[in-house]
């Protein structure tokens, strides 16, 4: 393995790792905040992508679609949040899991009755399809920067406004006690309401990125929505930053696993045997990831709550 | 002090990041005795308690009971050895009947509870203890209604049967009279003067009356520090703890 | 939220009083009849569309034990389904075929692994174990899709069903329905007097009180493990079922979505009764079948249903049986 | 519940086709259609559906003359569903036929139940290797082709080509490893690397990465459905289309290229069929397709009109008979229509023997996308496993 694989591939792990976390801190802070179970985050990302197909082919701009695809979304997640979700707030988990379960079949077969069963692509923009050359002979898409870019921001913006706005201090609060925030007078509809529309906001906002890059299609969001999962537990339910570290731990491990893990086992076995072992747990990696942090720290890296 | 307390505390420290919440904590129970703790909210009364029940771990110090050091033990072992206690919110289990959360404490002394058959509610020996210990706290009569529905002061009566149940050697009670009126908490010291014949008793109360009219002896924390423990008058009598704490309420 | 989060499962005085009994007595004998109905002109699938209802029934009432019981939301429940059809399946394969081997085998495999897999996913709660449960679930599935020799992602087609020594009688439909609907009865009776027994006690107050019972002297741990171990142990059961009566093994039947829907039918059904259990597995099994029918659309109808489920009725569909007024 | 679900049912079907008279002589052609109507691949399952419909109604709702019914059935795309749903359409609906489904692990599923129950088993689009040799049977049809055949064109291809080095890129599940066979069948140069993803599969830049090191002549690769058109849009992204010749199977084509647009533009496949395929009943399909659907039909929806046509050709060849399982045996395995892709005949194991074709996709003219022939590859290939299959001959 050489060492611009190893650097292209650590590149692509942390592209991986930042979709993962513009998701998973939406979800963090619904989990967190409200100790509501959502599982219909996921559709939600899957409505920003449809979104951004719709507009940017009614445009035939990717910034138009994007501009207007994102308060679509934010729409989009106050109405559910009106009509299901705020009703679910003082319920037990497993009546949220009902619920936010039915709304994803709900949401996806609508979004094959509206868009058809077939997927949908977004070209990517003009001005951000070429490649930019890392060192010789080796490409990489000026769109993935762009999204790593773009999640560095939202990861900057959502720590500046966590640690430093007034709402962003009744969320830590509420992360952390959420008895307390009540106690403090703060209106809690509007901050739950608040917070569910911005994560959904968040989550459309990932959907309308990866748009360009993966295929738009009915479910594409189930699959994300438990990696998303698998993050906020690792980062700790309710911790911005341990959704951000977890998210680029599991892009990493999952991104070089794939690719290496096959190689690193060749060390300790012969090369067939480890191809077909590293095959075999590629696809695992995270899982036991996982595992292996809850063992250790059964609340997460980075426990909100203690 | 030739025989050895039922309970030592040596030098017990805990700490939560900066702020020392026991600081070196040196006490001794001996057996009989009803021991109150006094201080103001935040002194460490609940964290102290915590830490001789085994809920927490503390972070220095040795915990002594029966001359034996159960540090290390988990709360589930130390209710065996004969440490049991309630706490300052009430602890019970709401969707039982009174008559089975007693029951179900009796049950974990008494035979293996990994039994799969037979039906546990119509064991007698369990339910007639368990009886008989609703009775001594007043509760004789609500025996079958479920705690989630008994009254604060009916609720905080169970979770004293409950550890009655356990047959404790050492009973460590964390703000019995909290929350309740004045006939609730006339009626809980009754049962107080009860227990305290044939219990040594751990109290932690704010009830002044209360605390000078049964404890034998009274520690007061500040700041997670003993600055105080002897006899109710002498307490009362030391300039120390009218200066830090009760001076307050003299004023 | 962290108190009486999960509707309480405390069981009324007199647990065997007759207005308790009447309506599993009435839902099992509906089952044990039902084969009647076809004998009498009804529709022969309909006995296969029943037989897969108890299959999943099963597994639900399994999971009720530890969900209902045990307040532990296992999200990885499906795991067990999969073992339970790959121990068929993969025996099957190598010529091994007698239900008295095939069975111990089964039991055996589903125990260790919910031996391990409950005794570190114990360590953690809440939404944790959630995870870590389905963890779990995704590395056992990976692992069978991997496994080439046995068809992979593909699966594998059982080409004879459990030789019951040496007969083929579980080809017989209408005794491999009575198979089906003892092992259920079994299950559910196993249950009902676990849940009232000394363990059972212990692990209904452990889900209600985990400070409580250590504090009179329990671990409610060792409690749990136990409950989960049995639960995966039976839920095997209706993995060695599907696998007889689909003749066929995927890793599909291991995939989160299908521990999802278990849980689905749980909730659905009513928590902690574990009829409950049977009547949601009926109910969303039917309501699938039936919607399909009637649309290819019908996740579009099924999902708001379940929305309401969860909005009105709290105790799901046993509360609108019984009618329980759902206030809190 | 039972026989509104059937009318319904019934009824659904046909009015997807703008509705077909409903009378319900005496004796009628009873057909189910299981396929994948739901979850991400549903497109796939919509094309076979709405290709066998549009075949019984263009023949007037009839198939030999009779009056047909057809009960389209959703698998779910889970294999046990598929099982429960087939038995039904057996033991309750005693159906005369069963057509489909759409993916092989489904298939696998349901041969048993359809099989020894002595029903009439059409595949419009999974054909796997067992079911062509050792586990033939005499009621499997197969209308669409032997799954290695088409990775078998590329292989072919890369062979002709004298392309030396090749990368290959799939799933990590059976189907893929088939196709690696079925490519290396062909294929004599060297193979650089085989890389196994996992199936779902979103993202391929660390594979991408890894071929843009190793810099074969080519790729070759199978990734059916959304997997396809995540990977042509990041290879073409990151600049390999220009480098790397791009050969796959079941990756492009009508199905997916509505999503890949001019990113898979080029690229290149192997098919038994395009929708430019020069012949007039090809370019009746084509056109009556898409007015009824507007989208472009692919293999899958042009195998399932042959599967129809299939049985319409053999209830009319035993004069409607169905009773006499050999004679419907028999007038089956006389393929007597006229087959969209023109010659088609059945080998021995209920496969067929056809031509294959390297195709490209390509932008129409009025700004569709659909796969062309670039040239014919194999001219009437047989499976490679028939040999294995004891039936017939």
């Amino acid at each position: 393995m050489s060492t611009t694989l190893l650097v292209v591939q650590t590149l692509n792990g942390l592209q991986f790792g930042i979709l993962l976390f513009l998701i998973a801190a939406g979800l963090t802070l619904v989990f967190g905040v409200m100790d509501f179970v959502n599982l219909a985050h996921g559709v939600q990302y899957m409505i920003g992508a449809y979104l951004a197909a719709t507009f940017t082919a009614l445009t035939g701009n990717f910034l138009w679609g994007l501009l207007l695809a994102l308060p679509t979304a934010l729409v989009v997640g106050i109405i559910l949040e009106v009509l299901v979700f705020r009703h679910l707030y003082e319920r037990d988990h497993l009546s949220q899991v009902l619920a936010t379960f039915g709304v994803i079949l709900f949401l996806n077969e609508a979004v094959k009755l509206i868009w058809g069963a077939a997927p949908l692509g977004v070209p990517v923009p003009e001005m951000l399809s070429g490649n930019v050359v890392l060192m010789d002979g080796v490409l990489y898409p000026v769109y993935r920067l762009v999204i790593i870019g773009a999640g560095l921001a939202v990861a900057l913006l959502l720590y500046f406004g966590v640690n430093h706005t007034r709402v962003g201090m009744l969320v830590r609060a509420g992360a952390s006690n959420p008895r307390m925030v009540s106690a403090l007078g703060v209106n809690i509809g509007r901050l739950f309401m608040i917070v569910f529309g911005f994560g959904a906001m968040l989550a459309g906002f990932a959907g309308i990125m990866v748009a360009p890059i993966l295929s738009v299609e009915p479910g594409m969001g189930d699959n994300l929505l438990i990696l998303a999962m698998v993050v906020i537990v690792i980062g700790g339910i309710g911790s911005i930053r341990g959704a951000f570290i977890a998210a680029l731990l599991i892009g990493l491990v999952d991104t070089l696993g794939r690719s290496f893990f096959g190689d690193l086992l060749r060390l300790f076995m012969p090369a067939a045997t480890a191809s077909q072992t590293g095959r075999a747990i590629a696809p695992m990696l995270i899982y036991i990831l996982m595992a292996a942090v809850l063992f250790f720290r059964p609340a997460g890296l980075f426990p909100a709550r203690r | 002090m030739t025989d050895t307390p039922l309970l030592r505390l040596d030098g017990l420290t805990k700490r939560y990041g900066a702020l020392l919440v026991t600081d070196n904590v040196t006490l001794d129970f001996p057996e009989g005795e009803l021991h109150a703790i006094l201080g103001p909210n935040g002194a460490g009364k609940t964290t102290l308690m915590h830490q001789v029940s085994g809920l927490i771990d503390p972070d220095g110090g040795q915990i002594l009971f029966e001359g034996r050091d159960v540090t290390a033990l988990p709360m589930r072992e130390r209710v065996r050895r004969g440490i049991a206690r309630t706490f300052q919110i009430t602890s019970i289990l709401p969707g039982f009947s009174a008559l089975e959360n007693v029951a179900l404490a009796v049950q974990g002394r008494s035979g293996s509870s990994f039994r799969f058959f037979g039906i546990a509610a119509s064991e007698k020996a369990l339910n007639e203890e368990a009886a008989k210990l609703l009775s001594l706290v007043g509760l004789g009569a609500r025996m079958d209604i479920l705690a989630g529905a008994l009254s604060h002061g009916e609720k905080r009566a169970l979770e004293i049967a409950i550890a009655l149940a356990t047959q404790p050697r050492l009973l460590l009670l964390d703000e019995p009279l909290a929350g309740m009126g004045n006939e609730e908490s006339a009626r809980m010291i009754e049962i107080l003067k009860r227990l305290k014949q044939e219990y040594t008793i751990l109290l932690i109360e704010h009830d002044m009356d209360a605390v000078f009219a049964l404890a034998d002896r009274v520690t007061v924390l500040l700041y997670g520090r003993v600055i105080a423990t002897d006899t109710p008058d002498a307490v009362r009598a030391s300039p120390e703890v009218r200066a830090a704490y009760l001076g307050e309420d003299a004023a | 939220m962290n108190e009486a989060v999960i509707p309480s499962a405390a069981l009324p005085k007199g647990p065997f009083g007759l207005r308790r009994n009447l309506l599993p007595a009435v839902l099992f004998l509906a089952f044990a009849l039902a084969p009647l109905a076809v004998a009498f002109g009804a529709d022969p699938f309909f006995q296969s569309i029943l037989i897969r209802i108890m299959i999943f029934a099963i597994a639900a009432i399994s999971l009720d034990l530890i969900l209902g019981f045990g307040g532990m939301v296992s999200l990885g429940h499906a795991a067990f389904i999969g073992i339970g059809a790959y121990a068929v399946g993969i025996l099957a394969s190598h010529g091994i075929e007698e239900a008295h081997v095939q069975l111990p085998i089964t039991l055996a495999v589903a125990s260790l692994f919910a031996l391990v897999t409950g005794a570190i996913s114990l360590r953690t709660k809440g939404v944790y174990f959630i995870m870590i449960t389905l963890a779990f679930a995704q590395m056992i599935m990976f692992f069978a899709t991997s496994l080439s020799a046995y068809g992979g992602d593909d699966g594998l087609t059982i080409w004879t069903r459990s030789q019951v020594f040496g007969s083929d009688i579980l080809g017989n439909r209408t005794i491999f329905y009575y198979v089906t609907f003892a092992v259920m009865l079994g299950c559910y009776l196993l249950c009902r007097a676990m849940v009232v027994s000394r363990f059972g006690r212990v692990l209904r107050g452990s889900k209600e009180n985990p400070v409580r019972m250590e504090a009179i002297g329990f671990s409610p741990y060792r409690f749990q493990l136990a409950a989960y171990v049995i639960a995966g142990m039976m839920c095997s059961l209706a993995g060695f079922l599907l696998a007889n009566q689909a003749e066929f093994v995927s890793p599909a039947y291991m995939s989160w979505q299908r521990s999802g829907e278990l849980l689905i039918m749980v909730i659905l059904g009513g928590l902690g009764s574990l009829h409950g259990a049977v009547i949601g597995a009926a109910a969303l099994l039917l309501l699938e079948e039936g919607l399909a029918g009637f649309t290819e659309h019908w996740k579009i109808i099924l999902g708001p249903l379940l929305v309401l489920v969860a909005l009105f009725l709290r105790q799901g569909i046993l509360g609108l049986l019984t009618g329980k007024k759902n206030n809190d | 519940m039972r026989g509104l679900k059937k009318v319904l049912l019934s009824a659904v079907a046909f009015a997807a086709l703008g509705g077909v008279a409903q009378a319900a002589p005496a004796e009628k052609v009873k057909i189910g259609l299981v396929t994948t109507l739901t979850g991400p691949s549903a497109v796939l399952g919509q094309q076979i559906r709405d290709g066998f419909l549009l075949s019984v109604q263009q023949n007037g709702g009839k198939i030999g003359g009779i009056e047909a019914e057809v009960i389209v059935v959703d698998d779910e795309q889970k294999p046990d569903v598929a099982v429960n749903r087939v038995r039904g359409l057996i033991e309750r609906d005693k159906v005369d036929f069963v057509v489909g489904p759409v993916f092989s692990n489904i298939a696998v599923a349901m041969f048993k139940p359809v099989v020894q129950s002595e029903t009439f088993f059409i595949s419009p689009n999974s054909g796997t290797s067992n079911f062509a040799g050792r586990d033939c049977s005499p009621y499997y049809f197969v209308t669409s082709y032997q799954n290695d055949q088409m990775h078998g064109v590329l292989g072919k291809h890369a062979q002709n080509e004298g392309l030396k080095r090749v990368v290959l890129m799939v799933p990590n599940y059976q189907a893929g490893k088939d196709s690696v066979a079925g490519f290396k069948r062909h294929y004599e140069g060297e193979i650089v690397d085989e890389i196994y993803t996992s199936l779902g599969q979103l993202d391929f830049s660390a594979e991408l990465a890894r071929i843009a090191a190793l810099q074969p002549d080519a790729l070759f690769t199978f990734m059916p459905g959304g997997m396809g058109v995540n990977l042509t849009k990041q290879f073409r992204q990151a600049g390999l289309a220009d480098k790397v010749k791009f050969l796959s199977a079941f990756t492009v084509d009508e199905t997916t290229l509505p999503a890949q647009r001019d990113d898979a533009v080029g690229f290149f496949g192997g098919a038994n069929w395009a929708p430019d395929f020069d012949n007039e009943q090809s370019k009746a399909f084509v056109a009556a397709y898409e007015a009824a659907f507007d989208n472009v039909p692919g293999t899958y929806a042009m195998q399932a009109f042959d599967a129809a046509q299939l049985l319409d050709s053999a209830v009319r060849g035993v004069g409607g008979d169905l009773s006499d399982k050999d004679a419907v045996r028999a007038a089956l395995m006389k393929a007597d229509f006229p087959s969209l892709r023109g010659e088609f005949t059945f080998n021995h194991n209920g496969y067929p023997i056809q031509d294959f074709y390297l195709v490209k996709a390509a932008k129409r003219e009025d700004g569709k996308y659909q796969t062309e022939i670039v040239e014919k590859i194999f001219d009437d290939y047989a499976d490679d496993y028939a040999g294995q299959c004891r039936l017939g001959s």
